[in-house]
Order: C-alpha cells, then structure tokens, then sequence
C-alpha cells in the first residue's frame, strides 16, 4: 500500500506494476483526467490544490479501509496537484487482487471515497479565461482573479 | 481563545489563506462556522466542515486553544 | 472500439493511451494476470486456445454491446493466445468515458460477458508436471499429455 | 447428413480436433451433443454448447447440412 500528492505528471503504468504480485489474478486501473467540458462551460485546465497534511493522512486511511475491507494490500493511489492541462492525469488507482470482483470493488470504493473525503480543491479555468472553483456534487462559485491560495 | 484557522479554496479566495479568529473557551465548531460564514458572506462554496488537528469534526466538537484548526470547504479531489 | 486475439505479450499502457480522449473524465484498465494458484494447486503456465473465428466476431459484439448499453465508443480489448507464464497478461481491457460511473461499469460487464461468452479455453500447467483444462465454473478435467489441439 | 464437427480443449484431447458425424436431415443440436457425449465419456468437460455458423444455437435449432458447426466446451477466458 502506498499514497501520495505529487506534482509532477502521474504515470499509471508505473502504478500498475508496482501492484502486480504472481499471487494475482486481476489489476484494475482508475484514472482521473481533465475533461473539455464540465456543466456546460469548455475546460482549459484545472488547479488542484490540498490541505497537504490532512489530505495525505485521509488517502492513507481510505487505503487501510479499502485493505482490510476487500482483502489485498496490493493498491497505490497517486493524486498530483498543481495545474494540468486537458487530459492530464490527476489520480490514478491500482489495485490488485487473487480475483477479478474484489479488484473492481476496491477500485470503486476507492475513488468514490477519496471524491467525498480527501481535502483536495479545484478551480476550473475556462476558455473564456473565467475561473471556478468547483465542487464533487455540481457546486460553483467564481474563483479570484489572482488566487490567493497555492496547493 | 484566540485561533489560527486555516481556509483553502474559495474560502482562501474571500479571507485570505489564514484568519485569526476570537472565540469563547469552549466554543464548539459550529460557532467558528458561523463567525467564518458571516465574514465571507456568499462568495464561498457553502457548508464546510471543520478539521481539527487533521481530523473532521463533528459541529458539536469542542475546540480547545492550540488545536490545528481547518475551514474544509465542499471538496473536488479524483 | 476495437478488439483482437494477439499471440504477443499485451501492453495495458498503451492501450490505456488508446481510449483516452480529451472528452473523457475517467479511464479504466483491468488486466486478468496468470495467477499462482487455482483451485489450490501450484500453477506454473497456462495456454489459451480460442475457435478463433467465433471468438473475435463474439468479442466485438459484446464491446458493441457494451458501447450501447454504457454510452462511450472508447473500448480497446485484446485478449492473448499461446503459452503465458506466471504474472503475465491474458486479458486488458481499457474503456473512457466522460463521467467515472458508467467507466467502472463498462468495465464489469465487459469482463464478465467475456468470461461467459467468448470461445477460449485455458489449460494449467501444475508444478507437478500434470496439466488439466479448466473453466471459469470451477470444472477441470485432466488434459492429455500431448496436446492435439493448438491454438 | 454427413456433418464435420469442430471440437476444442477437452473434448479435442479425447476425440481429435475435427470429427465426423452422421446424422438423419433435419437433426437438432441435442442430437449432436448426445451422439459426441457418448463417444466422449468422461473425458471431458460435461455440458457443452454448439455454435452453428460462429454463433451459439439453442438445442432445438435444426442443423443443415454445410453448416459450420463446433461444439464450445465450458468456456474459459479472460
């Protein structure tokens, strides 16, 4: 098990290897990207930032449920922070397993609880050069103009 | 108790990365909510939470001096 | 969308590279690995063998299916044919979509209506020398010691 | 009706890759799979299917003769 914010581009392939294991019998791989268009507005690029400390502690425990829970040690979750560009990565989830269903069940548990639980931010940039910060339920409001706030 | 709370996002946007925040000994959460939201009034993502030394509260938690305090705004990690 | 029975080994990265497209907010891989163990013996090789015809033309008519059914044209399956040694790869699937939800969905259905539906067939090796074909119910009947049917 | 049958994994180990069978006009897929069941006895994965022209028939689907038939033991992919 391993987690970590980075800021550097995210590599799931590398990801994917660090969780292959012969005891094995299925991987599965999430991956998170800027998409062109979110409720409505086109997307330019996307700065995530986090409350460090708190975030890397909660991805850690998310990890240790989703453990003990389905029953493998084999996960890594990478979540990059900074700005990215359309179709960046930023998380990627690894999880193996001796069978197929509890690797897709982690996968899911994972990603649904690191987007309710992980104190990790966006702020849209639009192509109109507006920016937002957005939440995982729909929630806008417009961001300053030069922010305040670093990740 | 005077509290350093830490804000992130939108909340950073409207009152900075920090405030410095005046409370009664034991004040709850919830009164530090509710003192924050009145200063920010609309240009924030509503209904945070709070984090206390990197834990989620509950609004009942009582705050104690010393404590990390934390202002998490709705979040949009993944 | 895109299927193939390939007789190489597989490369999940870059199928994984395949499907993504700047409309999409997730991708999923999930790789089926040869696994140390089945059914509580040592294994220590696997071939798979198709009816190849039938099998491509039931491969692409479930990723149609899925494509359907999950709303996304960005579906990549390759499932590998031969002899596969312990940890590699004989399936990945790679799927993106514009919201995570129907790409984890994708995903199970279409490992599952491949494991019920596509003619290929598996024969372990065991460490004790012996080999035995088996099927995704749990059923396994000794193989012959020299195989007559190839892939 | 003089049908060439197409056979894999298990039931290829014990009758070959391709057999022979002889059956009257208008037979059914069970007739097929009862004629190769007993010819195969035990060797084999129990409760094949038959795919009739790349395609999984029902075991009342009447075969005709230039079909090209297999039996599809318990499959085993992914």
């Amino acid at each position: 098990m391993r987690t970590a914010l980075v800021e550097h581009p995210l590599d799931p392939a590398a990801l994917l290897a660090e969780v292959e294991d012969q005891g094995s019998g299925a991987s599965t791989l999430f991956v998170g990207t800027v998409r062109r268009t979110n409720q409505g507005r086109e997307v330019t690029g996307i700065d995530y930032s986090a409350y460090a400390p708190m975030a890397e502690r909660e991805l850690a425990t998310i990890v240790a449920e989703a453990a003990a829970r389905f029953g493998t040690t084999h996960i890594v979750v990478e979540h990059r922070l900074g700005t990215l560009a359309l179709g960046e990565a930023s998380i990627v989830i690894a999880v193996s397993h001796a069978r197929r269903a509890p690797a897709m069940d982690a996968q899911r548990f994972l990603i649904e609880e690191i987007k309710q639980r992980v104190p990790i931010w966006k702020r849209e940039h639009y192509v109109d050069g507006e920016r937002a910060w957005t939440d995982n339920a729909g929630g806008a409001v417009p961001a300053a103009p030069d922010a305040l706030s670093a990740s | 108790m005077r509290l350093n709370v830490l804000l992130f996002a939108s909340w950073s946007d409207a009152l900075g990365p920090q405030v410095v925040v005046d409370l009664p000994e034991g004040a709850r959460v919830a009164d530090l909510v509710t003192e924050l939201a009145g200063r920010a009034s609309g240009k924030v993502l509503p209904r945070p939470l709070v984090a206390v030394n990197h834990r989620y509260a509950r609004s009942d938690a009582v705050i104690a001096a010393g404590d990390e305090v934390a202002l998490i705004p709705p979040v949009a990690g993944g």
